[in-house]
């Protein structure tokens, strides 16, 4: 805990530095350290992500297979979600288990309320305040009532699906390995399906508002990755594919992307081997998947006059917008087609093995991979959550942005500076986990 | 005519009288997974189940129940009670807990009567069914509260092959047959049920001698049971109590309740509500100035088992029916039958 | 109390989750901002007040020598201060690694380990005065009401520490351990959740941690008999409240 | 069939402040029918309570000519906190009263011995004002009151009336004094003051309020002067929700608190008392 500062050190070079202390409305404790010279050339640049880490990679070892879920979880209060399929999906590709139709359905069903529930926290509760000035949620709610209690609402209703489907919001129960625990009655997806069907105008609403709010105009062309598949937006299945021709199955990622520790930061740097960092998360998304997005969504993304593909991170917010309104279309369409049948527990038969999984956190692709021994217990553990895959590039976008704005005020590149980490969305709990 | 059969298929002849009437709870589920629930359609109805998880005093004393709203307006306040004024219908209720129900009935009337309880009471029908099938857990065949049931019906069934000899027990209970479909009664009828009520009472398992129980009990608050169930490794055949209240909260005699207030947001209303509570609690017999009356185990699992054996302030209301929820319920295995012959020395 | 109570959100090591919680407050959290003044919450707040705060929320556990630092300061700055959520109270998940010696941990992470600055996670109770805790993984949002509006009425806010298993029989549930012979933690793990895994066809793992005088020896012989291995018993007394004296001893000490 | 567990608006019609944490209420309830049927004994006691606190069981200390009454009460908790914040004029709600109160018919004509602890006298001054009052009608008397600190005792207005009190005898002992304090009586436990004591076993009742460890001390000494339980009562505190025999967590082996006691005669409750 301590105070925002900008110190300006008048040295011989006259250098501008730049202290973020601790970056606000962001998830977890990241600071910026940066220093411009006279010239604007940016001298030196840390996004500091000083959360300590929880060795979750180290303490899982040893644990039960069937724990992976609940234990995964924890690294994030904001998308445990991601985490728990993740872990599943990793868990039974070691195992090799399938799980059945209805099961995978429900898996999406679930990812994507909390894609809404996500998205709409970030726009509306941590970025939003930006774009109108303010300096929180909470005092935006005096001039727009209205805008505060679209987010409300549409912020539980990804909750309200989340708590159907998974138990609770917030670190939820029933998705375990190869099937659901509990599956919710008719009468209850019904009362939900309603709810979507009535959320769409404030998702439509939400598209407009983002793609009418004005953003800093900074363009910078990077590697974009996200999972894809051919027949639907992928979420939690997919091949690991980027704008520059990787295209890889969820098992081989380690071939192709490295980490590599920064001495001022508990979050790991990622990059794809031989190549640079990269992007992943609703942008990347939106511009490899394009055409998986549901017809309402695509069509609101035509009418909001931004081109896609976009190289703008700040247009990370109308992606999310754009994705809110595609998970309200697609989650309809899941509960029209689930067969609501209770699944019995079969018996899982445990074998070594190594298993990993890539799925679409809603900040981008989240990679678990397990050993397991026989007896199932874990031997070693590999996550690379997407904010551990974003940090280095976030670092780069923000070199650059400084570079076009180095003569603006030292208060107006900090904000500015601030607004891009925030564009990204970062969970720094899970990037350090 | 106070007595009548019906086939087992026309069963919903009842089910479609009672309905008109009442809002109806039976056992859902067959075998020991049942509970009670409102039941809407007659294929939710399982008559030929062992035991409920709850017994159906949660329909007269549930869980949680509202007494009364509270509203503050510039310093008064007014109140308003909430009754539930239902006509509601048992249907398969067996008798040890009609037998329960009963003591409950005297328990809650009196010199101070419990209202909430008494007018949902006053406005239920008893269909009782006769337990021709017992758990192995129960036992109520010791304490004179079962297999078949004497009194406190309005209608009584008994399984007898393929049908149910119908007993009336009351006006209530006449009046809600008149418009049925029901087949006239046979000595043969009444020989079949006398014949099954003593086989039934051949399939017990577990058997407590309740003669001069509370006398004993009274006597033997420093029996070494009470601390091998509190503390040490449990009593033969079961580990330590872990008071986890499962016992006291399906024993269908057991009546205690904590009274709370919650208030809105605003502060300014609110509902005094109450919610079932156990003795087999720490926070049960807490008081002031960080006090505990019964704060270790050894003492809140005795005082369960007193009040069970009719030692304790429950007196006879509150003693034990024998439906044998709370052996079968018990993660600890505690039985209460084996505490009993521990404590008269056999 | 006339004056709005000014309350301050912290975050340590944890996940957020129980911030979350509060904001899930959805429907109730315009009035909220009526009865309470925010002024520290940097999740979702740029302007922030350092103090001094009625009541601090207190998210996470203590796992870095600065945290001890930070968590003292706060301290002197509050009137009231409380572990929101089990990371604050002991730990929680992330306190399963205070059984593998620090370095091994470290080197499974880090290829530089003299950057890390991390000890054993602990509850905040370790370094300072704890007024009040909202147990769980994370703890209910009711809860959280619950304890606001207490403090406002200036009384002891109702959070029953019983087990699991009162709520399970309020819901009717069938036992797991009785009918199924799957090893629950209901029995030692304190109420406060509705007996939600119970009630969705799972075991309880024991998120709200131990309840009042637990009989966590007992629950442990109950999972030998129904067949659990020593060392799986330890794992899930390991986990949410490993560090708690409750259940510090079946953990494995 | 009336609600029992309906709370009736009443009125705090005075405040007297007793120590650090401990006030004395006058209070009525505002429906005037109600209060002119009002009727209670001493040792009886009311729930009273605030909406949106809840309830505590309070005992009534005095009674009025007009109906109204006085309950001691020490902040402890949530109710007392809350009753402890009001000012005269304030309203609460109530219902009552409850319990048995002390045995009125079996005290007359004899000599009576009081030992209180603490908060434990307010339960007893109806029997004080009542001997004050029908003089004749009783034996000697013997007062008994130990409290924390001089400055814990309760009713010190008191006490030079009650040392008026003909054939009586009235004795104070404190644990400990704090510097700076005036105190000229005892420092000792309550059963420190039994050998100065008075009253004898015979054609006599004692009769016990306190702290629960204080009146089992008590009744032991007593014993070893020849006293026998049924000539002991105690005033028993348990935690009470309903203080009518329902909600069951007063209960104390096979009796009630709120409805067979709070008094009790010391033979039916001894096993009970300790160590269940
Ligand atoms: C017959 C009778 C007569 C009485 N007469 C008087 C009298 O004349 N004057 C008087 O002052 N008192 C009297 N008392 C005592 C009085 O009833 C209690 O002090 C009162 O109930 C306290 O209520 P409260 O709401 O203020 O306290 P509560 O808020 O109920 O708290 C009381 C204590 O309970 C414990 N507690 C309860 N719940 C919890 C929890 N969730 N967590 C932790 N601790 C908890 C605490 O130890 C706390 O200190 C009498 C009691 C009885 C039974
Ligand atoms: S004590 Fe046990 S067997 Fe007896 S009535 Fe209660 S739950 Fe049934
Ligand atoms: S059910 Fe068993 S373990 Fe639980 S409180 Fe009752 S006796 Fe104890
Ligand atoms: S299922 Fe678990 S929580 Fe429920 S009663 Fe059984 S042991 Fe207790």
């Amino acid at each position: 805990m301590t105070e925002k500062t900008i110190t300006y050190k008048n040295s011989k070079q006259d250098t501008k530095t730049i202290e973020v202390n601790y970056i606000a409305r962001v998830e977890g404790r990241g600071a910026l350290n940066i220093s411009v010279t006279k010239d604007g050339k940016v001298q030196d640049l840390r996004f500091r992500i000083y959360e300590p880490p929880r060795f979750f990679e180290a303490f899982l070892v040893g644990r039960r297979y069937t724990e992976m879920m609940e234990l995964t979880s924890r690294i994030c209060g904001i998308c445990p979600v991601a985490h728990q399929i993740t872990a599943l999906r990793a868990v039974e590709n070691a195992i090799g288990l399938e799980p059945s139709e209805q099961t995978t359905d429900l898996r999406k069903l679930l990812a994507l309320s909390a894609h809404i529930q996500s998205h709409v926290l970030s726009m509306y509760f941590l970025s939003l305040p930006d774009l109108l000035g303010y300096e929180s949620f909470i005092a935006m709610a005096k001039d727009h009532l209205d805008v505060v209690k679209r987010a409300l609402r549409l912020k539980k209703l990804g909750n309200d699906i989340t708590d159907i489907v998974g138990g609770r919001a917030v670190h939820p129960v029933t998705a375990v390995v190869g099937r659901f625990t509990a599956i919710p009655s008719k009468n209850k997806f019904q009362a939900i399906r309603k709810e979507l069907v009535n959320a769409k105008k404030d998702a439509l609403d939400t598209v407009e508002l983002f793609s009418n709010v004005e953003i800093p105009q900074f363009v910078r062309k990077c590697e974009h990755i996200a999972i894809s598949d051919p027949k639907s937006y992928a979420i939690n299945n997919g091949r690991f594919r980027s704008n520059e021709g990787l295209i890889i199955h969820e098992s081989e990622y380690r071939d192709y992307i490295s980490e590599k520790q920064a001495p001022y930061s508990t979050a790991l740097h990622s990059h794809v081997k031989t190549r640079d960092s990269f992007m992943v998360g609703p942008l990347p998304r939106v511009n490899l998947n394009f055409e998986q997005l549901s017809a309402d969504a695509k069509e609101a993304a035509k009418q909001s006059g931004v081109k896609f593909p976009n190289f703008n991170p700040f247009v990370s917010h109308l992606a999310r917008a754009i994705e809110v309104l595609h998970s309200i279309d697609e989650s309809i369409d899941i509960i029209d087609r689930l067969p609501l049948k209770e699944e019995g527990n079969h018996e899982i038969v445990c074998r070594a093995g190594f298993g990993a999984a890539i799925t679409e956190a809603p900040r981008g692709s989240l990679y678990h991979s397990y050993q397991l021994d026989n007896n199932g217990i874990v031997r070693k553990a590999d996550l690379v959550p997407p904010t551990a895959h974003n940090a280095n590039n976030i670092e780069k976008d923000m070199h650059d942005l400084i570079g076009i704005i180095s003569d603006a005020t030292i208060e107006e590149i900090k904000f500015k500076c601030e607004m891009l980490v925030r564009a990204y969305d970062p969970c720094i709990s899970c990037s350090t986990h | 005519m106070n007595a009548f059969t019906i086939e087992k298929k026309n069963i919903h002849f009842l089910f479609d009288q009672f309905r008109k009437d009442y809002k109806i709870y039976g056992p859902t589920k067959p075998g020991y997974e049942s509970t009670f629930e409102e039941i809407t359609s007659i294929d939710q109805l399982h008559l030929d189940y062992h035991s409920t998880v709850l017994p159906p005093k949660k329909i007269f004393h549930p869980p949680h129940e509202q007494l009364f709203t509270f509203l503050k307006e510039k310093e008064t306040y007014t109140t308003k009670e909430i009754f539930l004024e239902e006509k509601t219908l048992l249907f398969g209720i067996h008798p040890c807990d009609v037998h329960a129900l009963l003591k409950l009935d005297k328990f809650f009337s009196g010199e101070f009567t419990d209202i909430y309880y008494l007018k949902r009471r006053k406005n239920t029908c008893i269909v009782a069914l006769n337990c021709v099938e017992p758990s192995k857990y129960s036992f109520c065949y010791s304490l004179g509260t079962g297999p078949f049931l004497e009194e406190g019906y309005d209608i009584l069934l008994t399984d007898i092959g393929t049908e149910y000899l119908i007993e009336i027990g009351s006006d209530e209970g006449k009046k809600l047959l008149e418009k049925t479909t029901v087949e006239k009664v046979t000595d043969a009828d009444f020989h079949e049920k006398e014949r099954r009520q003593k086989l039934t009472e051949l399939k017990f398992k577990k058997h407590m001698n309740t003669q001069w129980l509370p006398q004993i009990v009274s006597e033997s608050l420093n029996h070494s049971v009470w601390s091998d169930l509190g503390e040490r490794g449990g009593i033969a055949g079961s580990h330590a109590c872990l008071s986890c209240g499962s016992c006291s909260l399906v024993c269908p005699t057991c009546y205690c309740y904590d009274v709370y207030d919650t208030v809105d947001i605003t502060l300014q209303k609110g509902i005094r509500a109450r919610e079932l509570d156990s003795c087999q609690l720490l926070e049960y017999a807490e008081v002031a100035m960080h006090g505990n009356f019964r704060s270790d185990r050894t003492a809140r699992i005795r005082h369960w088992m007193l009040c069970k054996f009719g030692a304790a302030a429950g007196g006879h209301n509150s003693g034990c029916v024998g439906c044998g929820r709370c052996i079968r319920v018990c993660p600890s295995k505690i039985d209460i039958t084996q505490v009993a012959r521990i404590l008269r020395g056999e | 109390m006339n004056k709005k109570p000014t309350v301050g959100i912290f975050k340590f090591t944890g996940c957020a989750g129980c911030q979350l919680e509060l904001l899930h407050l959805e429907d109730v959290f315009l009035d909220l901002l009526k009865i309470i003044d925010i002024t520290y919450w940097v999740m979702v707040k740029r302007e922030n007040i350092e103090g001094p705060w009625d009541i601090s929320f207190i998210e996470g556990g203590i796992s870095t020598p600065q945290e001890i630092e930070e968590i003292k300061q706060i301290r002197k700055k509050s009137k009231i201060m409380v572990a929101f959520g089990d990371c604050a109270i002991a730990g929680c998940i992330p306190s399963i690694r205070n059984w593998i010696p620090q370095m091994e941990s470290e080197n499974k992470v880090y290829t530089d380990t003299s950057v890390i600055h991390s000890t054993k996670v602990m509850g905040i109770g370790e370094y300072v005065k704890v007024d009040a805790v909202l147990k769980g993984c994370p703890p209910h949002r009711d809860t959280f009401l619950e304890f606001i509006k207490a403090s406002l009425l200036q009384i002891r806010p109702r959070l029953r520490q019983h087990p699991v298993c009162v709520e399970c029989k309020y819901r009717d549930n069938e036992c797991l351990i009785t009918s199924k012979k799957i090893p629950c933690m209901g029995p030692v793990t304190s109420a406060g959740c509705g007996a939600l895994c119970p009630s969705l066809g799972r075991e309880c793992e024991g998120c709200f941690g131990p309840m009042s005088n637990p009989n966590a020896a007992a629950l442990a012989d109950i999972f030998k008999e129904i067949g659990l291995h020593q060392e799986d018993i330890e794992r899930k007394f390991r986990k949410y409240a490993g560090m708690t004296i409750e259940f510090r001893k079946e953990a494995g000490q | 069939m009336k609600n029992e567990y309906m709370a009736y608006p009443a009125v705090v019609k005075k405040i007297l402040k007793e120590s650090s944490n401990t006030n004395t209420y006058t209070l009525a309830f505002v429906n005037e029918e109600k209060q002119k049927n009002f009727k209670a004994l001493p040792g009886q006691f009311m729930m009273i309570g605030i909406f949106g606190i809840g309830e505590a069981a309070l005992s009534i200390c005095k009674i009025d000519e007009d109906g109204s009454f006085s309950t001691t009460v020490r902040n402890v908790g949530n109710v007392t906190n809350t009753i402890y914040q009001l000012k005269e004029g304030d309203k609460l709600n109530m219902r009552g009263p409850y319990g048995t109160g002390w045995p009125l018919e079996e005290l007359k004509g004899k000599d009576i011995l009081i030992v209180a602890g603490g908060i434990g006298l307010p339960p007893l001054r109806g029997i004080i004002d009542l001997v004050q009052k029908n003089r004749k009608n009783y034996g000697h008397l013997e007062i008994i009151y130990g409290a924390r600190t001089p400055e814990d005792m309760v009713f010190k207005y008191e006490f030079g009336a009650w040392r008026q009190i003909k054939n009586s005898r009235f004795d104070l002992t404190v644990d400990t004094v704090s510097l700076g304090s005036k105190w000229e009586c005892k420092i000792g436990l309550v059963t420190s003051c039994f050998p100065q004591m008075k009253t004898r076993n015979k054609n006599s009742i004692a009769l016990l309020c306190g702290p629960e460890i204080m009146m089992r001390f008590a009744a032991k000494c007593l014993e070893t002067i020849g006293f026998k339980d049924n000539q002991i009562y105690v005033s028993l505190e348990r935690r009470m929700k309903c203080g009518f025999g329902k909600c069951g967590h007063c209960q104390i082996g096979p009796k009630y608190v709120c409805k067979d006691g709070p008094v009790f005669s010391y033979d039916e409750i001894r096993p009970y008392i300790h160590p269940l």
